[in-house]
C-alpha cells in the first residue's frame, strides 16, 4: 500500500489542495512561472508585458520589471540567481541584474515572437527559440549571437538544455522534439510521435532514472536504458517520454482533457507534474505510469507551472491572471 | 454585379469607426492559434456572451469573429483582408446571410459560396461548418421564406463539397402554430442565451466530435494510460 | 420640428414586423407587476441576457422593455401606446439616446426629457433612474462627444427635479489612453457581460437602496423578528 | 432544549431537506398547489393553462384537467374531495368533478383576472376573488353569482373562509386584509399594517390559539384572546398574525428576503409554514416567533405551498415550473 502520512518522506511529498496562496496583480494570461534558485521568490512573466517578483513563503508581491514593450513568453534565472533572462513577443530577448533589477542588455536577431528561453548550466550562454522557425545561442558577455541551430518546420515553442549543458532540447509546431549537439551545433535526434504542437519539454532529472527505466521495462521486456530521458506535453492531450539514446517514445502519461501546457520533475525522480488547459495541475506516478493526483487549480487554462528543487512547494500560473502557489506534503 | 459577392466594409454610418477597429482586433488576434474559428454576424458575436461560449466552446480554443449586421460582402472583405491569416484552425463556422437588406435568395447563396471559397483556399486543412440561415419574425413574414430558400439552395448546391457541412440547426424554433417564442428569441432575431443553449447543443456535438477524431484510434493503439507507444527493439 | 421628440415606431425596414411584435408582447407584461421596469435600447435589453440580471434584477421583480435600436421618439410612442399601462413601479430605468443617428445633443436631450415627462405623468409614485449615455468607439471619435454633451445638458437641465436621479456609470470605461477594452465592450457600443458586471454595479446599489427604502425604519420599531408591532390594548 | 428526533411527536415533524421529489411537466409559472382531503394527491394550477394531478406518495403523474384558456390562478377541493374549483385570468371560475375529471360548470361574472377560490365548508358554496376588486359568492348547485363583497379598494388576492363558514377573510393590492360576514356581506373589520400588496392569507386552526396566545403574551402582557386569529403574508416581506377579534396585528414574522407568496399552518398549531420569492420554504415556530428552518426550495420565485392536513407531507410549487415534495420528520 501507500505510505501513510507520516512515513512519506520529502521525495514523496506531492503538492495538495488547496492552494496557499492566489496571487494576483498581473493584467493578462501568465505564460511562465519560475521559481528562484536561492531565494524565496517565484518570479512570472505575462501577457500585460511585465515580469513580477512575489515572494512564495508570505504572498507579498515584491516588484514589476518593465521593459518588454509586448508579451512576456519564457524567463530563466542563471544557476546563482544573479541574472535573469526573458524573451517575448517584442521579438527581444533581454537580461536582467537580479540584484539592481534592471534590464542590462536587449538582444535582437530573431525576425519572430522569441516563445523560449534558457541558460546553458554555467550560465555564459542564453538560447533562445522563436516562431522564426530557430533557435539562438546568444554570449551573455558580449550579447552577441554565436550560433543558429535550424531545422524545426515551423514555429519552435520551447528550448530547455540537459544537466551537462552538451545537449538541447526543443519542440515546435510541426509536431516533434529534437535534441541538438551545443557543440556542432547538428540535431542528434527527432522524435516523432505526437499528433499535434508540442508544447512543452522537461528533462529527467537522474533521480527519475530508475521509475522510467522501470515504466519502461515492464511493457518492453529490455534491459536497462541509460537515458538520458525526456518528458513532452502536446496539444494532443498526452505527455510522453522519450530515451533521447534512441530516440524512442518510452511511454504515454494520459489523462489530461486538453492541452498539455507545462511540465515539471518532482526533485525526488518519483513523479512527474504538469498544466493544463484542462485547468488541472496533476502529478504522474512515472513507475506506474498513471495520474495519481488532480488538483483543479485554475479557472481558466492553466498554462505553466514549477517545482521547486529543494523547497516543498509547487507554483502555477493561467489565463486567468493569477500563480498559486502548492505546498506539498 | 452581385452586392452581396462584392467584398466591401460596411459604411460607417454612424461615424464612429466601430466596424474597422473589431476588424482591427480580430487581426491581433489570429495570432492566438485557434482551434476553431467562429465568423459571421450577430448570431455568432452573441454566443460568445453566453454561458455556452465560456464552458463549451472556450475550452475548445476557440476564437469569435461575429460582427453585428455583417452581410455577405462584409465576412468576404474581412476573409480577404487578414482575418484567417496566422492560424490553422481545425474547424470554421460560418453563420451569415440573415442581415443582406433587399438580396434575393439566389445571391446570398452566392455571396456564402464566396466566402466559403475564400476559406477553403486559406485554410484548406480546415473542416467548414456552415450554419444555415435562422426563422426570424416573430410570425410567418417574407424574411423566413427568403431564409428558407436560401437554406435549401445552400443544401442543394453545396452537397457533396469536401470538408463541408451544412448544419441545420432551426428544428423547434419556430414552434407548431407557426411563432417564435420569446424564450428562445426575444427579439425575433437574435438567440437568448437559452436559445443558443437549446438549438446550438447540434454544434456542440458536431465540434467535439471534429476535434476528437483519431483519439480513438490512438487509444486502441495505446489502450492502457501508460502503454508503450512503439514496440522498443530489444538490445 | 424635432424628429427625436416626435413619437413614432421605427420603420420596419427588413419586413419581418419584429419592432412591432416585441411592443406587442411588451403590452401583455405590463400585467406582470414589476416592481422595477428597465426601458430603453439594447444597452437596455441585454442586461436581461446576463447572469448579473438573472442574479440581481429578476429577484427584484424586474421587467425588461428594451428594443435593440431604439431611439428617443421611438420610447416616446412606446410609453405613449400601452407601455406603462396597469402596472405600479416602484422604480423606472430608463437608458436611450446614443442611437439618435445625426440629431444634434439638444434634440437628443429634449427627446429624453419628452419620454420622462410621459412616465412621470403615467407612474408619478415611480422613482426615475436616468442612465447616462455610455462613451461609444473604440477610439475618441465625435460620437462620443456628442454623447458626453447630451450628458452635460441632462446634468444641467435635470437637477432639482423631483425623483429623477441622473446615474453617470462611465467611470473607467474609456481607459487612460483614451481606449475602450474589448472585454467593456467587444464592439465598442455594447457592454459585455463582464461590462455589466463592472459598471452597473452603481445602479444594482442605487436600485437596491431605492426598493429597501423604509424597510430600516420598520426594523426599528419591530426590533426583533418577533415583535409586537402594535400596542395592544389590555382587556 | 428542542426535542431529539426520537422524542419527537407527528406533532412537531417539520419538512426536511432533500426533497423527497420534484415532479415536473408544467409549461409555466406553477401558481398554486394543493392536497387532496382523501386520496394521495396533490393538484397543481400553472400559467400554462392547465390543472395537473400527480400522486405524491409515488412521484407520479396522474393527469391533466384542460379547460382553461390562460394562467390558472387558484383552485380548491371540497371537504369530500369529490369537487374541485378552480379559478383564472380567462375571469372564469370553472366547477370539476373529481372522478370525472370533467369540467361541469363554468361561471363568469367577474370583469378581469379572478385571483382567488375557495369552497365555504359545507361545499354548497364557492367564493371567488379578483381582480375587478370584489369578491362574489356562487351557489354550486345553480352556478349563480348569489352575493358580491365590495369594499376593497383594489385588486382582491386571495379570499379563504374560516372553519365555521360565517367569516371570509380577503387580502388585496390596496395593502389590507379584510373580514367578512358571510351572512350579511358586510366588511367586519379591515386590518391595515403591511406597506405593500398582501399575497396570502390563512386562518389559524384551533391547535395553533396557544402558541399564538403565548406570543402575543410575552410583549403585551394581555389576557387570553380568543381569535379567530388569521396570518397574512406580504411583499413586504413579512409575514403577520392577526386577531380578527380586536383587529389588531399581534406580532410580525420577519426573515423572508423577497415577497411572502404562500402560507399554511402546521396541523399541529406549532408552527406556520411560507414560500417566497426568496426561493425558500420557511417553517416558523409561532410561540417564540421565530425562523427555526430554511428549506432552499426552489430556483426561482417559490410562489406556493400546501401542508397535508394528516400526512407528514408539504408540497412547493414555483416559477421554476416544478412542484417539489417534502416529507417531514
Amino acid at each position: 500500500g501507500a505510505p501513510t502520512r507520516n512515513k512519506r518522506s520529502p521525495a514523496e511529498w506531492i503538492p495538495r489542495p488547496p492552494e496557499k496562496f492566489t496571487l494576483s496583480g498581473h493584467r493578462g494570461t501568465i505564460n511562465r512561472v519560475i521559481f528562484h534558485p536561492v531565494y524565496t521568490l517565484a518570479v512570472s512573466a505575462s501577457e500585460d508585458a511585465t515580469i513580477k517578483i512575489w515572494d512564495f513563503e508570505t504572498g507579498e508581491f515584491e516588484r514589476t520589471l518593465k521593459g518588454h514593450t509586448s508579451a512576456v513568453q519564457d524567463m530563466a534565472l542563471d544557476p546563482a540567481g544573479k541574472l535573469l533572462v526573458s524573451c517575448g513577443a517584442d521579438m527581444s530577448v533581454k537580461l536582467w541584474d537580479f540584484q539592481t533589477y534592471e534590464c542590462v542588455k536587449t538582444m535582437h536577431g530573431h525576425e519572430h515572437n522569441v516563445s523560449s528561453v534558457c541558460f546553458l548550466p554555467g550560465g555564459d550562454f542564453v538560447l533562445s527559440s522563436s516562431r522564426d522557425k530557430t533557435i539562438k545561442m546568444w554570449e551573455v558577455s558580449s550579447g552577441y549571437c554565436v550560433k543558429t541551430f535550424s531545422g524545426h518546420r515551423e514555429w519552435v515553442r520551447m528550448v530547455r538544455s540537459c544537466a551537462d549543458g552538451s545537449m538541447i532540447a526543443s519542440c515546435s509546431n510541426d509536431q516533434t522534439v529534437r535534441v541538438w549537439q551545443v557543440q556542432s551545433g547538428e540535431c542528434k535526434v527527432e522524435m516523432r510521435d505526437h499528433d499535434h504542437v508540442v508544447e512543452c519539454i522537461a528533462w529527467a532529472p537522474d533521480t527519475a532514472h530508475s521509475a522510467i527505466n522501470e515504466a519502461a521495462g515492464n511493457d518492453n521486456k529490455i534491459g536497462t536504458l541509460a537515458g538520458p530521458f525526456l518528458a513532452s506535453g502536446s496539444r494532443d492531450k498526452t505527455i510522453k517520454v522519450w530515451d533521447v539514446g534512441t530516440g524512442l517514445c518510452l511511454f504515454n502519461l494520459v489523462g489530461h482533457d486538453n492541452w498539455v501546457r507545462g511540465l515539471a520533475f518532482h526533485p525526488g525522480g518519483k513523479y512527474l507534474t504538469s498544466a493544463s488547459d484542462d485547468k488541472t495541475l496533476r502529478v504522474w506516478d512515472l513507475r506506474n505510469k498513471r495520474c495519481m493526483k488532480t488538483l483543479e487549480a485554475h479557472s481558466h487554462f492553466c498554462t505553466t507551472l514549477d517545482f521547486h528543487r529543494s523547497s516543498p512547494c509547487v507554483v502555477t500560473g493561467g489565463v486567468d491572471q493569477v500563480l498559486k502557489v502548492w505546498e506539498c506534503r | 454585379m452581385n452586392p452581396a459577392t462584392t467584398p466591401v466594409p460596411p459604411e460607417d454610418v454612424q461615424g464612429d469607426n466601430r466596424w474597422m477597429n473589431i476588424h482591427e482586433r480580430f487581426l491581433e488576434e489570429t495570432l492566438l492559434e485557434p482551434e476553431v474559428l467562429f465568423i459571421g454576424d450577430s448570431l455568432i458575436r452573441n454566443l460568445a456572451h453566453t454561458d455556452m461560449w465560456r464552458q463549451h466552446f472556450v475550452p475548445m480554443h476557440s476564437l469569435n469573429f461575429g460582427i453585428g449586421g455583417d452581410q455577405t460582402q462584409h465576412v468576404l472583405w474581412r476573409v480577404l483582408n487578414g482575418e484567417l491569416e496566422h492560424m490553422k484552425p481545425k474547424v470554421v463556422v460560418l453563420l451569415v446571410g440573415t442581415n443582406n437588406v433587399g438580396h434575393l435568395p439566389e445571391m446570398i447563396v452566392e455571396g456564402i459560396r464566396e466566402v466559403i471559397k475564400v476559406i477553403q483556399s486559406k485554410q484548406p486543412q480546415a473542416y467548414l461548418v456552415l450554419i444555415s440561415l435562422l426563422p426570424r419574425g416573430q410570425k410567418p413574414n417574407p424574411l423566413r421564406e427568403r431564409n428558407a430558400k436560401v437554406n435549401e439552395l445552400l443544401k442543394e448546391q453545396l452537397v457533396g463539397l469536401e470538408k463541408v457541412q451544412v448544419l441545420d440547426v432551426n428544428e423547434g424554433i419556430v414552434q407548431a402554430d407557426g411563432k417564435i417564442d420569446a424564450h428562445d428569441m426575444d427579439d425575433y432575431l437574435h438567440l437568448t442565451p437559452e436559445g443558443y443553449r437549446k438549438f446550438f447543443e447540434p454544434l456542440l456535438e458536431l465540434l467535439t466530435q471534429l476535434l476528437t477524431e483519431g483519439e480513438e484510434e490512438e487509444l486502441e493503439d495505446c489502450e492502457s494510460s501508460g502503454s508503450a507507444c512503439s514496440p522498443l527493439k530489444t538490445e
